[in-house]
């Protein structure tokens, strides 16, 4: 086992390293940029480095001054937590390279999942079910028609070149077609200069469902269930739950074993996550995230598994403590994200904390670095907490979500704690009806709404 | 010396040993002009924050003594979880207007290797240029060059001592 | 600021503290000013931010004047969690050296059946012993007298209106 | 179900109740005294009426204020808490005569097993094992050794009228009977004018062992496994875990079955908790607490079942959720009581929190209605919060107790945290070696050796 981990991340996924090595009775370092100097995750630890000034660029992705810290502490691992340097093949390779264990997979699997087009080509292989469209480039309208027609419509004609919605269009339904498919060609060739567009089968109202993943370096692979992560805000995440109200268990055993099988076949070592579009009953492989996520909390509480513990002893090269069977769906939780934002306007909200004061009691778990007279700094991401709540069903655990927001005091900085009160009071979010849409078509009527009680 | 603290782990034995530490920037004037307030309005506490620095004086009850010993200490923004006992680490050399500080996180020598003279000693005089130590990262030796001229007051660190960004190496005056 | 991180070491010792900055403005005549607030109005702590400056005074207990227990305590403590809505009520009356306060929970009735005249009025007259109102409490009629002769200045509950213990129910002065 | 429920209680359990009503949708009212008019549980509940002054005699223990403050907020139901008038059978008689539910045991119930000699015979009766001795008085010391030599060496003898210790002597073997009957005669009768004295087993070295019991109104009960609770401190409970380090699966089955048979047999309602004694394999029955406990978190952590809200839902008629198959026992939990006490001279200290920063993440749970700012008031007990941890084995439980406690900030009172710092780290304990005279004698050694090392 380890003896020391150096954590090159910061704020609560550094603590929660932090607090998972010291459970483990692992030394644990710290690397930050002066920025985080009185951060919670440097004052926990048994050590901490200051690797640079606040920019990310010449800290928490400084490669080589991350590595000389792991040198100069005389750790042996190196976890790179979530963000910066955490999908990064060149840095997991550098850091096996320099003698260190990388508590992730291996830069083999980063890469190959960090490749949109080659992480589909791999999971298409291993029998994971992709959103089917041309195999490439459309050459004609033509083709792309009798494609259409085979998929089904709605379907999505997009740019290769594509970013931003430049490009894209959707066509409804045989009559539509052509039109759409000129558009977008010459849109894109406006916008690109590569007039060259593909096809696939367009979803309009998918759930954002994830597959939580753990595999071991002796041929052992889990998944842990799904979390739903459809309320979302400008593709961030707002409220997470699991298991998803809109999976029966018989879906669940389906994609999860699945994604479990693929991660089997590809020795695929760590945590991991398959992100899938779900709607109609049908799943479709997004992306795989080749880490832990910012939500992991929600499996960590609805299965008992301590998924960082977990991570590093794979790491280690333990074999996994568990088997597919032992891995059990217990209750349900949310994970609310609060962030310093003001709850309407989404304007970042850095500052000092004057008041603290984090809610408490049966089945609610707070992951946050902040404490009393800490100052959110403007540099980085604007997450300051993850309330996150488990209760026996899904209408229990809601209910447990208000009384902890209730109790919940972050002063003076602005929170999305008013976000996420109003959020749960919503019927439909209540009755666990949406979508990746429904959050900001929510937001949209509301201001809407407010706009016309105003005029 | 003052920092090793930070590289080292702790785990306190390294707590009793800070000689060359010093004091920590103690703002004399504002903290009798406020215990002088103190004493005049018959308050029991005055806080002043400015930004992030502030300053909290209190005085317990019987008002007319004299200044209680734990005043300036008292924590304003104290800090948080589980404060560890001990070094109070070298304060002015952070804000010392000669200091030399560290630009990476490595290994410092203070001569080419071993056996050799040391670039510099304390109370010599350098020149804008010259190499004053040089820093192990990744394998690579960084010399570490004066970016004045001026005569070495203080060398900060040991040799071989692990250093971190931003620490304070040298006082060139 | 690059070194403000020293301060920190663990120690939880004040990181604002660090003498990167000129000396703290310390603003006597506001201090002042708050100090005689604090006498004037009895209270013990006034805060005032504004920005990132911030100033805070307390007084300790024995303000010399008339005891004022839990109420300058209430707001002062007031930030925490959630605090329930409504209930900060007729705080100044608790205090009021006239105030008649309910010695039990229960329903206060102003007069003895429902349309006799009440008890007393605001303005009458009162003498010691004088039954101000009922209090039924576990079916039981209480009544509730004068202690002391005097003119009823105020009247502050509703007829039918529950009260509880402590709770001001009239000013006699 | 209820509609409001009044809460006759103050400090951590009544915002524990204040948080189950919210999470249940019920209307909550928290009486107080004049003393907790700040209390955390006061701020947070619907309503809250000031029922007396700060002696408990005057407010918390007040019945007729607290039935009065019941009919003026309209409350259908009281939830005593613990401690108070919680196992007081006038009070919950007298809250069902005025109409309200009293949420806990029948008036009778609470009178059976408030009376230690009607308890033991009733659970006697109903197949539970108590401490073998004499049936009453001895009449002579000839009887007395004839029961001694029954039961085995060593036994206990007792004054009838006796307390503190007094009249009260070991025999160990049948040498010394005789003279030790003579001893404890003569004490009982100099110290309480009685000399009749009666006998029974010994224990020296036994185990605290405590059975979570749960019952409704339709015949059903179940047990909860046990809680150890051996490290006391004058009686008082220091540090609990479930389940107990000392018992096998098949004990706990046992004592459970056996517990939860004779109050299903009683027909007990509500929560309640069988205590004994365990000794070499064996239980011996103690007594019944008639009420929840201060250490029931940890039973909601190994089991998943809420106790409060379960305690509700059968007051209210509800049949119980689950049988007794449906409760497993899953990984390991302490609970920290932490005191505002001197850690070592173990006097109070209440006052001002001028700084509170609560232990987060995973497997973390706190209970206490401190924030701060609060003052702990001089007039109730210490005990300020519960630091409950759970994890998935004894081991890892500890560890991260010790993480929780390095967290754990709470200035400027002193608390019993660095006495539960210095417990978790001695081998004894943390190899679940100790019984209830472990701690103290701990702790009278160390004071020894200190001063030894002074001198």
């Amino acid at each position: 086992m380890f003896k020391k981990i150096l954590i090159a991340n910061r704020g609560e996924i550094a603590l929660r390293i932090v607090r998972a090595c010291k459970e483990m009775g692992i030394e644990s370092v710290v690397v930050h940029s002066t920025a985080d100097a009185n951060g919670m995750a440097v004052r926990m630890a048994d050590e901490s480095v200051c690797i640079g000034p606040a920019p990310s660029r010449l800290s928490y992705l400084n490669i080589p001054a991350i590595l000389s810290a792991a040198t100069v502490t005389g750790a042996d691992a190196i976890h790179p937590g979530i963000g910066f340097l955490a999908e990064n093949e060149e840095f997991a390779r550098m850091v096996e390279e320099h003698g260190f264990t990388f508590i992730g997979p291996s830069p083999e699997h980063i890469a190959k999942m960090g490749d949109k087009a080659v992480a589909k080509d791999t999971v298409r292989e291993l029998g994971l079910p992709l959103i089917p469209g041309s195999p490439g480039i459309l050459s004609s309208v033509e083709e792309g028609l009798a494609i259409a027609k085979e998929v089904g419509f709605p379907v999505l004609i997009k740019a290769v070149a594509g970013g931003g919605g430049k490009g894209m269009k959707v066509a409804r339904s045989e009559d539509e077609f052509a039109s759409s498919y000129s558009m977008a060609t010459s849109e894109a060739k406006a916008a690109f200069g590569n007039g060259d567009v593909y096809l696939e089968k367009y979803l309009p109202d998918p759930r954002h469902i994830e597959i939580q993943l753990l595999g071991d370096t002796h041929g052992n692979a889990v998944h842990l269930g799904e979390r739903d992560c459809s309320i979302q805000r400008r593709h961030q995440k707002v409220i997470e739950e699991g298991p998803s109200p809109a999976l029966t268990p018989e879906q669940r055993a389906y994609i999860g074993n699945l994604a479990a099988d693929c991660v089997r076949k590809m020795g695929y070592r760590g945590v991991g996550t398959m992100e899938f579009l779900f709607q109609d009953g049908e799943f479709y492989f997004l992306e795989m995230n080749t880490r832990l996520q910012v939500e992991h909390p929600i499996t960590e509480m609805i299965t008992g598994v301590d998924l960082v513990r977990e991570q590093i002893l794979v790491a280690a090269g333990e074999p996994l403590p568990f088997a597919q069977e032992d891995i059990k769906i217990m209750g349900h939780a949310f994970e609310c994200r609060i962030n310093a934002e003001h709850p309407e306007t989404f304007i970042p909200s850095p500052g000092k904390i004057t008041r603290f004061h984090a809610p408490g009691g049966l089945g609610v778990r707070m992951d946050s670095a902040i404490y009393e007279g800490y100052s959110v700094p403007p540099t980085y991401d604007s997450l300051v907490a993850k309330l996150i709540v488990h209760a026996k069903t899904r209408e229990e655990a809601l209910m447990r979500v208000a009384r902890a927001l209730e109790e919940c005091v972050i002063e003076r900085i602005n929170t999305t704690i008013p976000l996420h009160q109003r959020i749960i009071e919503v019927p439909q979010f209540r009755a666990g009806d949406f979508n990746i849409h429904w959050l900001e078509r929510y937001l949209a009527e509301q201001e809407a709404e407010s706009r016309k009680a105003a005029s | 010396m003052p920092n090793t603290k930070k590289l080292d782990t702790k785990t306190g034995e390294d707590k009793a040993m800070a000689p060359t530490t010093p004091p920590m920037y103690i703002d004399h004037e504002a903290i009798r002009k406020l215990a002088g307030l103190l004493n005049e309005t018959g308050l029991s506490e005055i806080e002043i924050t400015e930004g992030d620095k502030s300053l909290r004086v209190t005085k317990s009850a019987p008002v007319q003594t004299v200044a209680a010993p734990a005043v300036a200490a008292a924590p304003a923004a104290a800090a948080a979880p589980a404060a560890a006992p001990g070094a109070v680490a070298a304060l002015s050399h952070d804000n010392h207007p000669g200091a030399v500080k560290s630009p990476m996180v490595g290994t410092a020598y203070l001569q080419a290797e071993p056996g050799s003279p040391r670039f510099v000693t304390k109370g010599a005089s350098v020149k804008e240029g010259d190499t004053l130590l040089i820093i192990e990262a990744m394998k690579v030796m960084n010399p570490i060059k004066a970016e004045k001229s001026g005569t070495v007051v203080d060398i900060l660190i040991e040799d071989a001592q692990p250093v971190e960004f931003g620490q304070p190496l040298f006082i060139i005056e």
